[in-house]
């Protein structure tokens, strides 16, 4: 009875989260919302008892994503000042069709997937298959390539977000005594 | 609703309210009577029971000074600058609150009155214990920059900015020295670390988890803004850092969750490398594990407030570079020796002990020298110079 | 090759040994407990503070027998205003820097004992919150008549008023002068003792020199007497240089 | 930095231009303190405007009385008694021992250590101030010389007191500098902050502990030999190859301590009994006349000039205060650094506003 009540919960968190993240006007506001919807996300998590994945959401998206926009909102003074323009919608009825069909292309495939669960051993197995030792040994041994091919590309791209945020030329700018 | 499972919770939640705060409360009392006695002053003595009868007063050395400062926290009017982001301004002490107190249920403190079971109440006793550790102070970020930017004021921005920086940077270094132990371990949950580090054989003693403690402490100074990394509320530059414009309570609340994020914080540093709740006495009686978990503690803190009293600030880029070019390359460094030491271990049982001390003192020094030489890379023209004497 | 670190742990060293140490080495732990009490206390007037005796408002206050703090008026034993040694002569209300004195002459004169009748001031007012204790009025004043009380105590609710010390305030017997400032109120002594001894020499020689005269002159009368069919021979003896009164008073000015 | 920001010492603004947390322009603002020092002197007597010189730097009145001490004797040719030139010497050594350890304390407060070092130096501060208030009365305003010598003698055992302050200082001087000389925190913050170069710092005028961090070989005390300074043997350290940043500063005044207690032992050894007042008149009038002393105050050349016209009062009184003159490169210094460097900038020139508004 109370793993229902805990998803309402949860479920009402995650989309509130959500549709403050688009309607606020104060960006900051926005980010914020949007930092509850992904802690909402790793409360569902949870009670699916994915244990490492809810933790990886809120450390990757709560922890480092939430702070990166922050960071990104902070340094362009355009977006944040008094007079920052206001991004006015002017085709939102084409915008909610499209929204509307790609939601719909992206949930059908994933309702059929969902299996038929009718015997509880088969929860019991799926349970084991999520902790997190069975994970770790899932990564190293089948899928050990594709996890150091995604190690390269995040350090190219780190790589490459130093260079382009430093702008090429080498440390610090020395300023003149005029 | 299955009252036994809430049951469970409270009995292990409420005694965690419960022992922190008071800690939280004597701490202020031992910080600000030890920082005074290193200064050769008293400390706060001056709370006490106006004993009006007598003309004198009963001080009870100062004991009532944490009761005091609660109450005129109490009791300040709390002023929100205009211009504020409102809603902000109240929300970040709650939130810088929030992850230390979540964090603090993850501590094996196997209570005595609690029977085994429900030690390892389900919610708590994760799998993933320590990452979960980690993805929670991490969210102490968010709340110093809320505070931050909700105050409006140049001086809390800046604080802000440099609390940002210091804490996403020195959390690599946590994260990774306590890899070593996981690795060793082999499981993130926290009660089987407890468990692995019985009877005596804690991390610390081994060199790599000697280096691993170092690192993670240093790494625990900076993540909770402590002494020689106060830069988000250091006076003498930007006046108190995030919290300038907070009062009254919303100030004490902040106060609070930097105290239980010390003792979060140092928790974890016991449950890793000082073997939790175990000590001389600890299988003769299980329920003294709790005291050596919490004494453990206490000396963490000590050492900590130690260090206040002594150490000046880094500057913001010394910080980073600190970070960044020594801490993280060490702690890297250090993964690779545990590895190939549990390996040379594990591989030839045979000739035991001389393999454990050439391995031992192979690691120890590979591990200085490179700390050394790191040290000189980072800092090549810093050393004490020499004066000449004109006549 | 220092270990890495080592300056650090030094400096923690240091703090350690200061720890420990103030638990017992006295020097390492000199700061003394202010004494409580409640500020209903605190009297009205800074004037209306303990007179005489010690004059410290609370047995915890140390004041070394150097320090000096705000100026009193002194008088000799006695009723106090029969033997003020105060005679108005305004010279250090001249003279203070930050001019905080303010006298108001007397216009009958007093008797004073072993000293021709002086004036003594009707009023005099030190307004304790301008002075700075500087202790110029001291070195200026001819007749030791002003000294610097060690009292520091003198918080007062009230700013104006309060704060300013009347005559019959700053009055204070010399007994009290020595148990504040042992050493300096027994040289002052000394030193008053030395010019009065002066003084009487000077007179008796005067007076010696008088009657060294009046009998010369009765020898030369008897003489004259005598002779008097002598040629009388006047030597002009000068006339005695009456000494004035060495009178400290007439310094320049 | 406003006007009361908690590490300006005094009341004393800065306006920081910052570029996120480099330092890109810095206009000082001071003057909260003016108190017309120079234009009340004129109006009242020489001896009057004596205690108004300790409210000068408030931290060494004995140097600050000195200086006016030494102008108004060339004014007028007073012969000072051995005794007298003894007891300023030890006087003024003292003071230049409070100077500096107070002067530690802060900057080392303003680094961040909160107050322990500070807490040490005010300890050992305590006890010079004790010995000042048995000698003047005073603990800080000690008015205590005069034209022609001291206002009154030392009392007895007043010399034995200090000779054992002076035996016991290099033991607190050495848990002094194994605190603070190796730490490799303060090493790294001060080392390479806020340089000084030497033709700089001479064409600023700047003098004092800061010139000889900057490589200048330049002590008023051995320059002009005044009081018996030459009778004592003591070296001036100065910086030769560095580069005069805030470490050499912090390190020099760290060794003149050493010097200073030098010349106290030699100068405890030499004092004889004997007068301590010189003949000067009872009223201080000097003939027409112009003079300019000066000394090696704690912080730099601290010089009175004074032209006097026949009456008690002088005609024009003029302070050279060493803090001023110093605080002038404090832009050259701050600009490209850190705001946290601004402020140990700011610490290490050593300021005391009463001197630097007068």
């Amino acid at each position: 009875m109370n793993e229902v009540t805990a998803f309402w919960i949860l479920a009402a968190i995650a989309v509130i989260g959500a549709l403050f993240a688009i309607r606020k006007r104060n960006l900051v506001h926005g980010v914020f919302s949007l930092l509850v919807f992904f802690a909402g996300l790793a409360g569902l998590f949870l009670l699916l008892l994915a244990e490492f994945i809810a933790v990886v959401q809120i450390l990757v998206y709560a922890g480092a994503v939430g702070i990166l926009i922050l960071f990104a909102i902070m340094l362009t003074d355009r977006v944040t000042g008094k007079d920052a323009f206001r991004v006015t919608s002017r085709g939102s009825f084409w915008g909610t069709i499209i929204a509307a069909s790609v939601f719909l292309v992206l949930l059908l495939p994933t309702i059929q997937e969902i299996p038929q669960v009718d015997n509880p051993s088969n929860s019991e197995e799926i349970v084991k298959q999520s902790t997190v030792k069975a994970l770790g040994k899932k990564l190293i041994h089948p899928y050990v390539i594709t996890l150091e091919i995604l190690a390269l590309l995040l350090t190219a791209a780190l790589i490459g977000a130093v260079t382009a945020a430093q702008g090429g030329h080498p440390a610090k700018k020395k300023i003149s005594i005029e | 609703m299955n009252w036994e499972l809430i049951k469970d919770i409270l009995l292990a939640t409420v005694p965690l309210l419960v022992i922190f705060p008071t800690m939280f409360a004597l701490t202020t009392w031992v910080e600000r009577k030890a920082l005074a006695r290193i200064q050769n002053r008293i400390g706060p003595n001056k709370v006490g029971v106006p004993m009006s009868r007598y003309g004198g007063k009963l001080s009870l050395f100062g004991l009532g000074q944490p009761a005091a400062d609660g109450i005129k926290m109490l009791f300040k009017e709390n002023i929100v600058p205009t211009g504020a982001d409102r809603l902000f301004h109240l929300l970040a002490p709650i939130l810088s609150l929030i992850p230390a107190m979540l964090v603090l249920c993850f501590l094996p403190l196997n209570f005595p009155w609690l029977t085994d079971e429900q030690n390892s109440v389900k919610a708590f006793m994760l799998d993933g214990a320590v990452i979960f550790f980690f993805a929670i102070t991490g969210l102490n970020t968010l709340a110093v920059f809320m505070a931050g930017w909700a105050s409006r004021n140049k001086y809390s921005l800046l604080g802000g900015m440099r609390a940002i920086a210091q804490m996403v940077s020195y959390e690599i270094p946590l994260v990774l020295s306590a890899v070593v132990v996981v690795m060793t371990v082999g499981s993130l949950n926290a009660g089987e670390i407890a468990k692995s580090q019985d009877g005596w054989n804690w991390f610390v003693f081994s060199p790599w988890g000697l280096a691993a403690f170092i690192i993670f402490f240093i790494a625990s100074l900076a993540e909770t803004n402590r002494s020689p990394f106060d830069l988000p509320e250091a006076e003498s530059e930007i006046i108190a850092g995030y919290f300038t414009e907070y009062s009254g309570f919303k100030f004490a609340l902040f106060f609070l969750g930097e105290y239980i994020a010390m003792f979060a914080i140092s928790g974890l540093a016991v449950t890793l490398f000082l073997g939790a709740g175990d000590g001389p006495g600890a299988e003769a009686y299980p329920s003294l594990k709790v005291i050596w978990f919490l004494a453990k503690i206490c000396v963490l803190i000590g050492i900590m407030i130690w260090l206040r009293g002594t150490l000046p600030r880094l500057r913001v880029d010394q910080l980073m570079s600190f970070a960044w070019k020594f801490l993280m390359p060490l702690s890297i460094l250090n993964i690779f020796i545990t590895g190939f030491a549990w390996h040379a271990e594990n591989n030839n049982e045979e000739y035991g002990f001389t393999i454990k001390a050439i391995i031992w003192t192979a690691s120890l020094l590979i591990l200085y020298l490179t700390a050394k030489g790191l040290d000189k890379v980072n800092r090549a023209n810093i050393k004490p110079r020499t004066y000449q004497y004109g006549e | 090759m220092n270990l890495l670190g080592a300056g650090i742990l030094k400096g923690m060293a240091v703090t350690l040994k200061n720890f420990i140490g103030s638990y017992f080495d006295k020097e390492r732990l000199n700061t003394l407990e202010y004494m409580w009490q409640n500020d209903k206390s605190l009297p009205k007037r800074a004037g209306d503070y303990p007179k005489e005796e010690g004059e410290q408002l609370r047995p915890t206050t140390t004041v070394t027998n150097y320090s000096r703090n705000f100026p009193m008026l002194l008088h000799d034993d006695g009723e106090p205003m029969d033997t003020i040694r105060c005679v108005a002569c305004q010279i250090c209300e001249r003279e203070c820097p930050p001019q905080c004195i303010y006298i108001e002459k007397s216009d009958d004169k007093k008797e004073r004992p072993g000293g021709k009748p002086q004036f003594y001031p009707a009023t005099f007012d030190i307004d304790v919150s301008v002075c700075m204790s500087c202790q110029i009025c001291v070195e200026v004043c001819p007749f030791d008549a002003i000294v610097m009380n060690s009292q520091f105590e003198l918080s007062t609710p009230d700013r104006f008023n309060g704060l300013l010390l009347k005559r019959g305030d700053l009055l204070k017997s010399n007994q009290y002068y020595h148990k504040i400032h042992p050493e300096e109120a027994a040289d002052r002594d000394k030193r008053i003792a030395d010019d009065k001894a002066a003084k009487e020499a000077k007179k008796k020689a005067a007076e010696a020199a008088k009657e060294a005269k009046k009998k010369a002159a009765e020898a030369k009368a008897k003489s004259e007497a005598e002779a008097n069919s002598k040629e009388e021979s006047k030597d002009p003896s000068e006339p005695p240089q009456t000494s004035t009164e060495h009178n400290k008073e007439e310094n320049t000015e | 930095m406003g006007p009361h920001h908690p590490s300006t010492h005094g009341v004393f603004r800065m306006d920081v231009k910052l570029d996120g947390e480099t330092v890109v322009d810095l206009k000082p603002v001071f003057g909260y303190l003016h108190r017309n020092h120079e234009k009340i002197a004129e109006n009242i007597s020489y001896l009057a405007s004596m205690p108004f010189t300790d409210r000068l730097d408030y931290f060494n009145s004995m140097t600050n009385n000195w200086a006016y001490a030494i102008a108004a004797e060339k004014l007028v040719e007073i012969e000072v008694p051995e005794r007298a030139e003894y007891l300023r010497v030890i006087m003024a050594e003292l003071t230049r021992l409070v100077n500096h350890i107070s002067l530690v304390g802060f900057f080392v407060n303003d680094l961040g250590a909160l107050g322990t070092p500070l807490l040490y130096a005010f300890r050992e501060r305590e006890k010079i101030l004790d010995l000042f208030e048995q000698a003047s009365g005073a603990r800080m305003m000690c008015n205590y010389l005069r034209f022609g010598g001291l206002r009154c003698d030392v009392p007895e055992g007043w010399l034995k007191r200090a000779r054992d302050l002076v035996d016991r200082f290099p033991k607190f001087l050495d848990e002094y500098e194994q605190l603070l000389c190796e730490n490799e925190i303060i090493l790294s913050r001060t080392q390479g902050v806020g340089t000084l170069s030497r033709d700089l710092a001479i064409s600023a005028g700047v003098t004092g502990p800061m010139l000889r961090a900057s490589g200048v070989n330049y002590d008023i005390r051995k320059v002009d030999q005044y009081g018996i300074y030459n009778r004592f043997k003591f070296r001036v350290p100065y910086s030769e190859n560095n580069v005069g940043d805030c470490y050499d500063r912090f390190m020099i005044r760290m060794l003149e301590m050493r010097e200073s207690i030098e010349i106290l032992k030699q100068a405890l050894d030499g004092i004889e009994e004997g007068p301590v007042m010189g003949n000067a008149g009872k009223v201080f009038k000097p003939k027409p006349a112009e003079a300019y002393g000066r000394i090696e105050s704690p912080k730099g050349e601290l010089g009175f000039y004074l032209v006097a016209d026949g009456t008690p009062k002088p005609y024009r009184f003029r302070v050279r205060p060493p803090s001023f003159i110093n605080l002038t490169v404090l832009r050259d210094m701050c600009i490209g650094q850190q705001v946290a460097d601004a402020v140990i900038i700011l610490g290490s020139i050593d300021i005391v506003l009463g001197e630097v508004d007068r």
